[in-house]
């Protein structure tokens, strides 16, 4: 591909891309958005990246392998629905903690939150361990 | 408008099913595209339409207005679209790969071995 | 719908949603017809695009400024199918 | 860059501050905060962004009002039964010569109806564009207004 | 009681989670293999025994009250096809440390294995039908990488067709979920039991249970559905196509009987008519198919289609009895049909690799000698094959037994003739086998290989394991039939569930 | 007032949409019809967000349609460069009015000829889509 | 009993499987071994006779499965006894003989295993009170003979044979098993004890008949009765200790013990008489006619075992008391004399070399005791006094003097007797005089394990013939009154009299000889009749599997055609079919009504799709098609904008442009490929997806119109923000009230990483190099190189055709 122009846009929108996957992440719980939106966001940027710069220097870029987001992601978001056992609650069950931030109010944070954090783990790794050996190819 | 939805929805999986049908795999694909919408929409529709009321608690409420779009619906499409994706991706690169091995995109190329 | 009833804003939505929508007809039709790859790609690319003055118009209309995300998201993502599109257009070139 | 953030996070610190979160009063915090760091600049040290932010203002009125102008000739164009247009590729040498000097530039060439950058020759040395209007049929008129018009305020813009 | 419930699905995705963290570390992940699914089989234990002493047992996730969140549920039914999934899984996956080559290994082959089985207890155990949607699709999705895991010719030809037929399932599947939603409101099993024995006209919901019929009968490979099955079985390494001939369809045969046992009961006099006509089918065709089959896999393939026929004539029979004793002998004699069937079925597969091992092909004309060579594994594949027969005293002579015995009692004659003739021609095609590839003398070209001794000790012990089992199941058929028998029970006995799931008191 | 200002950019957004697709219509090469089409849609959807800005006002709001519309002016330009240089890469034929090919003289492009008859359709499947 | 008759059944198969390694141990010796424990099973039985001789019944219940009616219970009566004799008796024998036979055979110890095996299910299967417990004894007996027939396995003919035998005694086996339980359904229990005491109940109840033919066809199935005749001679593939045992003096006889143990409870009717005694008579006749156009020793016997089993069947079909102790005398003496017969058979062939008639002759001087003992029970076949065959023959030509339609029966017994008395003197005589001739191998006498069995069976039957009261009468007496269910008392003797009976056996003995001496003509005469052979039951039974054969076969090739396609059309048809049917006939549709709150937008997007899917239809190319289906996608998401599902249309949107980089992405290097199907094809395909459509619509409509209760969402609205902390529903859906789903959800998409990642990455078989070169990459040098090769045979997979 080799474009100039694509690459130097291509860094420029992938911290954007990646910013704004996270912004979706965050607030999905209250606005659009959420583990899925926010990485297959996320993905795009790097399936950007690889347009612009091959998948070799993607996964460098990556810095983790992707099976290893979607490991990770399984962990976490699994490891999220356990943590209810711990405090006697059903699986899944969501384990809320209150954070009283000045100027924001009250804010929840939970467990269910963690677990959109897996899924949002699992949909980066698996879109790119999808999407780069077909760039590779 | 849900006839006419539900209309649409008919139309899709009928497209789909003769897509599926034609002697190609790849459009047996973009069959399978068209039933995975037709699905989605059928599950929107049939969970009732609401028109532009996302089931988000407004800022002032502590619950839902009455007349806000079904969530479970929602949640429930986007499950399956997800769920499609992956299976979408998983059978293209099947796909991709018969060809690459049998080097047709004919189906009944790949009778052999049925019987 | 009594014609009275529409204020200024409502009329000039619906104005904006039937230019846009007959835009994405029209580049709808140049999808169909080609003749090239590249226009039916360009063509998609419009139809992205359109997409989303659709979505800002009736985020006016609905007063559901949430709706604005899909936007947000077809004006990130859309793109990346036309780099696609022309990522193919061009290796096609190459393996030839 | 850092001095733009700077400025960013004084106009955030004021809508926070006055707890009205709308763009008018974030407007309010930009200048502000622009101000502000004028005057702050003598302590902290100078830079290059003060005279850039009227710069870009400036550069943002001339390119929007090209665009206007381009929009309206290609509208024009459009909608009347005639094709008035005079198209063709040409080789513009660039001056420019950073990525981001280069990507800017092919950029807002695209972006004004009527140009299209088409490509930059392997040595970055030129950009062939589309033009849609080649008045007269010179090549060398289109070729100049270019470097003249977008690529020399955009490098004034970045150096 | 929460953790036994979970248990059958935290224990297999957290291996499934290591194993994916160790992707490069196959002695890892080979050890996960069967810690994982050993510790499953002791979940499932453990669940059997909760259930067989409490009864019906549910957990609600989430501590939402169900028909809110999801419900998991464990009546005997599901206990026991979760204990059946450790079975089968731990038998494949020390078989597997053997029988797997070291690229498929290294290509993620323990992980699928594992959300296999994930995905299938979670089906055994979902009370919610959105649920159940997806964990068929994990399941699903588990199977098409496993098939096609190696890429070989056969195998992406089989799964192409494995995966277009499995995903228009899906798709019907998907909209009568969303069709039921639509008009009940609710996807919680129970809840939809409770509100469609409210509907006064059933004849509409009748309709919709055909599109669960359908959607159930691809998965579960009926007449005239089944074609995914043999076109694609015998086409991935033996460990993966015993471990689909073990569970997979009966996932499908699961949800046909809770389905029809559970929801759609209004206009049984139509519906099990129709699962009945369709069983008789089903064990026909199947069985001619196998007649047809001169390889040892696509036998076996075959016959999983005749075999799912026996298991859903119980569930025809006991909707059309008005004896409550037949009505529960009959779905006793599916369950432990289904009980019998996934442990002799994995295992024969599980022979067809040693045999194929041994003498280098699967085509049973190139087989033969084995009975001289190999008088284990001779006995090894009695054991299961007179199983499959229903000869006795093993475990398919009980299992076709307690049908026949349901047939008769519920006066269905024809059908109960039909699963006798099938009998003979499933002994008549295990003969087949046994001529060709045991009894007959090895072709003179063929290769002959000998298995070193950690070789035989990972392919003999679980193929050793599930035969004793059969014969276990055989001679102490009662125990195990009082499983089952309490599994019909259960069955039929609506309102203990309904009222479990929903939190009600007994 | 506010509506006024939305109800204009509304308006002449919807219109540039509009332009756009009679653009990409009405223009007889790939290339006039990327000139016509990719800007005034941009322009148009540019307008139309800014309509959302100025309607809602909100800060969330306001900063989401500006940041679209960065984006949107950032990929718009981006994504037509790719297109175009692929489409000329592969000899999408130009239109028979076309005066000048600076870049093909210089780079040997595949196709010899600039008309709707070109050689370069024949010898270029991609772009001729058989 | 002291010791348990379950004990005793599972005796038989504990040796069964310690036999391989006892003959592995023990070389040579085993059989004399093993026969201990038959040996010590009959004298243990015989000590008990005289208790049974009185009237006795001993009985043993224990559960076994209750559930299904399958109780381990077991009853020793008068005919369980009988038969239990000469199961062990004639067991130890055979073990012996075997050993001898077979000496350094290597799959000897498998040989003893299965009779063994055999073994204890006969006795099983005699002594079983329940009638499951005995249909199990009664299939694991038609295993082992299964097993036992093809014990020469890499002979085509002997697996055919075992086949054969196994295809026709088992197909029995099943209709026996409906006939026993419907037997049980109609007499309310599933003991034999219980059913035989309602007689008169079962004759009249609806289910009678039905159970009888099953029954029946069970009994006659195993008992070789025509036209199920055939398999048994094809049997003779088994060795001849094989054939003694099961194939002449046993099994076949189960079937007979069966109608004699049921007789109580079925028979008596007319149509137990009619059907038992016609194919009694004609087994009985054609058995005996097939004997004599032998000229295979153990054919001959076959055919003639054939003959006799007939004739029990015929005198258990006559019923009465006269017709029953002849079958108790005829069973008896026939399981001596042929099963001696057998094994002189088996020793000629083992010591000639040949079983053929015609090439044996003058063997007397070489083998004098086999000699010796072949000639007693020759004579005792054909039926001379003082031996025993004498008794019984005599026992039933009484019988059928006195039954109805005594003419007919008579004359069918007396000409079979004649033509089996020909029969003995060609198996039992013929070889031994006249001239030597030179054999295979040179004759010589056989060792003792070889004529052992043989010696001991005939003297048995002479000895008993010289003393039937022996003990004889006794057992005999207590066997008839368990079949006649009422006491009788059995005295045989050798003289009654200058009676008709006599007359009849002195024809029978004449005319033995008369044919005997014209044996060549008959056989020539049979040879002109051969062609009949084609269409006769064993043709029938090929022609059977060849239509199956045919049948599977072309239901395979339509249904598993191997199209793709048409699987879809048959599971659409099949699913629009039921569907659409039910809905129509038993649904009620719902006419569209709802176009309310329609506005020009939803209309153009509609249409839009509408388009969009038109065009992905009919796109001539792939990239053509990959566009329109990603405006469909994109418009689909705007659906979802207007009817307030951001969420989901940002993720569709997402999920589209991923769809359409992944179409490009995987098709851009592929050529386009013309259309194929016809416009026939097109037409047909388009009614059936217009029908889908229809269907699908329909059902939407429903749904739509339909809502019988509130939906469950109602909860979350009100919960989600206090319980769960969120506002947006979906997502507080998703992570939370059903989180469960989006684990699953992302276990999927895991999969389906793994999945597409390993199938561009990982190619097994095709070009082993790749595989490897991949796993190496893969592996970074974690293993070392050398077990690279994996010797993985499991990869040949591949390269199988
Ligand atoms: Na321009
Ligand atoms: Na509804």
């Amino acid at each position: 591909m080799n474009s100039l122009i694509l690459k130097v846009a291509t860094r420029f929108m992938l911290p954007l891309l990646l910013l704004f996957s996270i912004f979706l992440l965050l607030r999905g719980h209250n606005q659009p958005g959420g583990g899925f939106s926010g990485g297959l966001v996320g993905a795009s940027a790097f399936v950007l990246y690889s347009f612009a710069f091959g998948a070799p220097e993607t996964r460098q870029a990556l810095g983790v392998d992707p099976r290893g987001l979607i490991g990770a992601g399984l962990l976490v978001a699994l490891g999220s629905g356990l943590l209810a056992f711990f405090v006697g609650q059903p699986f899944m069950t969501g384990v809320w903690g209150q954070l009283d931030v000045p100027g924001l109010g009250e804010l929840h944070l939970g467990t269910p939150l963690v677990f959109d954090a897996g899924v949002y783990l699992v949909v980066i790794g698996v879109t790119l361990s999808i999407i780069l050996p077909l760039v590779e190819e | 408008m849900a006839t006419l939805l539900a209309i649409l929805i008919g139309v899709l999986y009928a497209a789909g099913v003769y897509l599926m049908l034609r002697r190609s795999l790849f459009k047996l694909i973009l069959g399978l595209v068209l039933l995975a919408h037709g699905a989605n929409l059928l599950i929107f529709t049939a969970g009732g339409l609401t028109r532009a009321q996302p089931p988000i608690i407004p800022p002032d409420a502590t619950a839902l207005p009455v007349s806000s779009a079904d969530p479970l619906t929602q949640a429930l499409i986007l499950t399956a679209i997800v769920i499609g994706f992956s299976v979408l991706a998983f059978a293209l690169v099947l796909f991709h790969r018969v060809y690459q091995t049998s080097g047709s995109d004919d189906p009944d190329e790949l009778k052999v071995g049925d019987r | 719908m009594n014609l009275d009833d529409i204020t200024l804003l409502e009329g000039a939505v619906m104005l904006g949603l039937v230019m846009t929508g007959l835009a994405m007809f029209l580049a709808f039709f140049r999808l169909v017809r080609g003749p090239s790859l590249p226009d039916r790609v360009v063509a998609l690319d419009l139809i992205g695009i359109i997409a989303v003055g659709v979505i800002a118009a009736y985020d006016i209309l609905t007063e559901q400024p949430v709706l604005l995300d899909a936007a947000t998201v077809v004006a990130l993502v859309a793109f990346l199918g036309t780099v696609a599109f022309a990522r193919y257009v061009e290796r096609r070139q190459q393996d030839e | 860059m850092r001095m733009f953030l700077w400025n960013l996070l004084l106009a955030l610190a004021w809508t926070v501050s006055t707890g009205q979160f709308t763009v008018a009063n974030l407007l309010v915090g930009l200048v502000l905060g622009y101000f502000i760091l004028l005057f702050a600049g003598r302590a902290i040290g100078y830079s290059s962004y003060f005279s850039k932010v009227p710069q870009v203002v400036a550069f943002a009125l001339f390119y929007f009002g090209q665009l206007i102008l381009a929009n309206l000739r290609v509208a024009y164009d459009v909608v009347t039964p005639t094709h008035y247009m005079q198209p063709g590729v040409i080789a513009i040498p660039l001056d420019a010569h950073t990525d981001a000097e280069i990507t800017l530039l092919a950029n807002l060439i695209t972006l004004t109806p009527g140009t299209l950058a088409l490509d930059l020759s392997a040595d970055r040395s030129v950009l062939y564009v589309h033009a849609m209007y080649i008045n007269n049929c010179d090549v060398e008129e289109a070729r100049r207004q270019i470097k003249e018009g977008l690529e020399r305020r955009v490098l004034e813009l970045l150096r | 009681m929460n953790l036994l419930l979970v248990l059958p699905l935290v224990i297999p995705l957290l291996t499934a989670t290591f194993s994916l963290l160790a992707w490069r570390r196959l002695a890892i992940q080979r050890k996960l293999a069967v810690v994982g699914t050993a510790a499953l089989l002791g979940g499932g234990v453990a669940l059997l025994t909760l259930v067989w002493t409490r009864g019906i047992v549910a957990t609600q996730l989430g501590a939402w009250p169900a028909p809110f969140g999801i419900t998991l549920v464990a009546d005997m039914f599901s206990a026991i096809m979760v204990v059946l999934a450790g079975v089968i899984g731990l038998a494949v996956a020390v078989y597997s440390l053997a029988s797997m080559d070291e690229p498929r290994e290294s290509f993620g082959y323990y992980p699928l294995l594992q959300i296999l089985l994930m995905g299938v207890c979670g089906a055994f155990l979902t009370g919610d039908f959105f649920n159940l949607y997806v964990w068929f699709e994990v399941m699903l999705m588990a199977s098409f990488v496993l098939l096609a895991l190696g890429g070989e010719p056969d195998q992406l030809r089989g799964a192409i067709k494995y995966v277009t037929l499995n995903l228009l399932a899906s798709a019907l599947f998907l909209a009568a979920v969303g069709i039921l939603y639509g008009v009940t409101g609710t996807l919680n099993m129970a809840d939809l039991a409770r509100k469609l024995s409210a509907v006064a006209e059933p004849g509409t919901m009748t309709a919709l249970a055909m599109l669960f019929l359908m959607a159930f009968g691809i998965k579960a490979a009926v007449f005239p559905l089944f074609f995914w099955l043999p076109a694609s079985y015998h086409t991935p390494p033996v460990a993966v196509s015993a471990v689909f001939a073990g569970l997979l369809t009966k996932v499908g045969v699961y949800a046909l009987i809770r389905v029809f046992t559970l929801i759609f009961v209004a206009d049984a006099g139509y519906t099990h008519t129709l699962i009945l006509v369709i069983a008789g089918l089903t064990m026909v065709t199947g069985v001619l198919g196998a007649a047809a089959q001169h390889e040892f896999r696509r036998i076996l393939s075959f016959h999983i289609i005749s075999q799912i026929g026996y298991m859903i004539l119980g569930l025809g029979l006991a909707g059309l009895t008005d004896s409550p004793a037949i009505s529960t002998l009959a779905l006793a004699g599916s369950v432990f049909y289904i009980m019998h069937h996934i442990i002799v079925k994995t295992n024969l597969f599980l022979v067809s690799g040693v045999a194929q091992r041994l003498g280098g092909s699967f085509e049973l004309k190139e087989l033969g000698g084995l009975y001289r060579a190999d008088p284990g594994l001779t006995v090894l594949f009695l054991i299961p094959a007179l199983s499959l027969a229903g000869m006795p005293p093993l475990s398919g002579f009980f299992a076709k037994l307690s049908l026949v015995q349901a047939g008769l009692g519920a006066e269905q004659y024809v059908i109960v003739a039909v699963a006798l003739v099938v009998g003979l021609l499933t002994l008549f095609s295990m003969t087949k086998i046994w001529a060709e590839a045991f009894w007959k003398a090895a072709p003179a070209d063929s290769p002959r290989q000998t298995l070193s001794a950690a070789e035989k000790r990972n392919l003999l012990l679980p193929i050793g394991m599930l035969a004793a089992m059969t014969v276990t199941i055989g001679l102490a058929a009662e125990p195990v039939f009082a499983l089952a028998t309490r599994a019909a029970e259960q069955l039929t006995d609506r309102d203990a569930y309904i009222r479990t799931v929903l939190g009600e008191p007994q | 007032m506010n509506d006024v200002v939305t109800a204009v950019l509304i308006v002449v957004g919807g219109a540039f949409m509009l332009l756009a697709g009679v653009g990409i219509v009405r223009m007889p090469d790939l290339f006039m019809r990327m000139q016509a089409a990719t800007k005034a849609a941009t322009l148009g959807a540019g307008c139309m967000l800014m309509a959302v800005a100025v309607h809602f006002g909100e800060l969330t709001v306001v900063t989401r349609a500006l940041l679209v519309t960065a984006f949107v002016f950032l990929t718009a330009p981006v994504a037509a460069h790719m297109i175009a240089r692929a489409a000329y890469s592969v000899g999408t034929p130009l239109w028979k009015g076309t005066i000048a090919d600076e870049f093909r003289c210089e780079n040997d492009r595949v196709g010899q000829s600039a008309g709707e008859t070109s050689t370069a359709q024949r010898a270029n499947p991609a772009a001729r889509e058989k | 009993m002291a010791v348990g008759m379950l004990t005793a059944i599972l005796s038989g198969f504990v040796l069964a499987i310690l036999a391989p390694g006892l003959n592995r141990m023990v070389r040579g010796g085993a059989g004399w071994l093993l026969a201990l424990l038959p040996l010590g099973l009959a004298i243990s039985f015989a000590s008990h006779a005289p208790l049974i001789a009185s009237g006795n019944v001993f009985s043993e219940s224990n559960p076994w499965v209750p559930a299904l009616g399958v109780d381990l219970s077991f009853r020793l009566d008068g005919l369980s006894m009988l038969l239990s004799l000469l199961i062990t008796g004639v067991g130890a024998l055979i073990l012996v003989y075997a050993g001898g036979y077979l000496a350094g055979h290597p799959q000897l110890g498998r040989l003893y295993a299965f009779l063994l095996m055999f073994m204890g299910s006969m006795l099983g299967l005699v002594l079983a009170d329940n009638i499951l417990l005995l249909f199990v004894f009664w299939e694991l007996t038609s295993i082992s003979s299964y097993l036992l027939i093809g014990f020469d396995h890499e002979r085509a003919a002997a697996r055919s044979a075992a086949l054969q035998a196994l295809l026709v005694t088992a197909g029995g086996g099943l209709a026996l098993m409906a006939g026993l339980l419907l037997l049980g359904q109609a007499g309310g229990s599933l003991e034999l004890s219980t059913l035989l005491l309602q007689a008169d109940y079962l004759h009249s109840h609806p289910l009678y008949l039905p159970s009888l033919v099953l029954i029946l066809i069970g009994a006659f199935t195993k008992s070789a009765q025509f036209p199920f005749h055939f398999w048994l001679p094809s049997a003779m593939e088994a060795p001849t200790p094989v054939s003694a045992y099961l194939h002449s003096a046993t099994m076949v006889k189960a079937g007979i013990y069966l109608l004699a143990r049921l007789s109580p409870a079925l028979g008596g009717t007319d149509a137990w008489f009619l059907s038992v005694t016609t194919v009694g008579g004609v087994t009985m006749l054609l058995g005996a006619w097939l004997a004599l156009t032998q000229s295979d020793l153990k054919r001959i016997l076959a055919y003639s075992t054939v003959s006799a089993l007939g004739t029990l069947t015929l005198l258990l079909g006559l019923g009465g008391t006269l017709a029953v102790q002849a079958a108790m005398a005829f069973l008896v003496g026939h399981a001596l004399y042929k099963g001696a017969l057998f094994l002189v058979a088996g020793t000629l062939d083992h010591q000639t070399g040949s079983r053929d008639v015609d090439r044996l002759s003058g063997l007397f001087r070489a083998m004098p005791i086999t000699a010796l003992a072949a000639g007693i029970a020759a004579l005792s076949m054909a039926g001379i006094a003082p031996l025993f065959g004498f008794l019984s023959k005599e026992l039933s030509y009484e019988a059928a003097l006195r039954a109805p339609a005594a003419a007919w029966i008579t004359a069918a017994a007396v000409t079979a007797n004649i033509l089996l008395a020909a029969a003995a003197f060609i198996v039992g005589i013929r070889p031994f005089v006249g001239k030597a001739v030179p054999t295979p191998k040179p004759a010589r006498e056989a060792p003792p394990s070889l004529w052992l069995g043989s010696v001991v069976l005939a003297s048995l039957g002479a000895v008993m013939g010289l003393w039937p009261a022996l003990g004889t009468d006794g057992l005999l007496s207590a066997a008839g009154t368990a079949v006649l269910g009422e006491t009788v008392s059995i005295h045989l003797s050798l003289w009654h009299g200058l009676t008709l009976a006599l007359a009849l056996s002195a024809v029978t003995l004449i005319g033995g000889v008369i044919v005997y001496v014209s044996r060549g003509l008959l056989r020539r005469l049979a040879s002109r009749w051969e062609s009949l052979g084609q269409f006769g039951p064993a043709r029938w039974y090929e022609l059977v599997l060849l239509g199956l054969n045919g049948l599977a076969g072309g239901q395979t090739r339509l249904l598993q055609s191997g199209y793709l396609r048409y699987y879809l059309m048959i599971v659409l048809v099949a699913t629009v079919g039921l569907a659409g049917a039910t809905l129509a006939t038993r649904g009620h549709l719902v006419k569209p009504t709802d176009w309310s709150g329609l506005h020009f937008y939803d209309v153009g997007l509609v249409v839009l799709i509408l388009m969009a899917t038109m065009g992905t239809v009919l796109a001539r190319t792939r990239l053509a098609a990959i566009a329109a289906l990603g405006v469909v996608g994109y418009s689909v998401a705007l659906v979802f904008v207007l009817f307030g599902a951001p969420d989901v249309a940002m993720t569709q949107f997402l999920i589209e442009t991923l769809t359409v980089i992944l179409f490009v992405l995987v098709f851009y290097h592929l050529p386009e490929t013309p259309a194929l199907s016809s416009s026939l094809a097109r037409g047909r395909d388009a009614v059936i997806a217009a029908t889908v459509g229809v269907l699908m619509t329909a059902f939407v409509l429903i749904a739509t119109v339909v809502q019988y209760q509130p939906p469950i969402s109602e909860y979350f609205a009100e919960h989600g923000l206090p319980d769960a902390h969120g506002r947006n529903l979906v997502n507080v859906i998703l992570v939370d009230f059903r989180g469960l789903d989006t684990l699953g959800e992302i276990t999927v998409l895991a999969a389906a990483g793994i999945g597409v990642y390993a199938l561009l990455k990982l190619r097994v078989g095709k070009q082993r190099g790749t595989a490897s070169a991949a796993r190496r990459s893969e592996l970074a040098g974690g293993v070392d190189d050398a077990s690279l090769p994996i010797a993985n045979p499991m990869r040949k997979e591949g390269d199988v055709p």
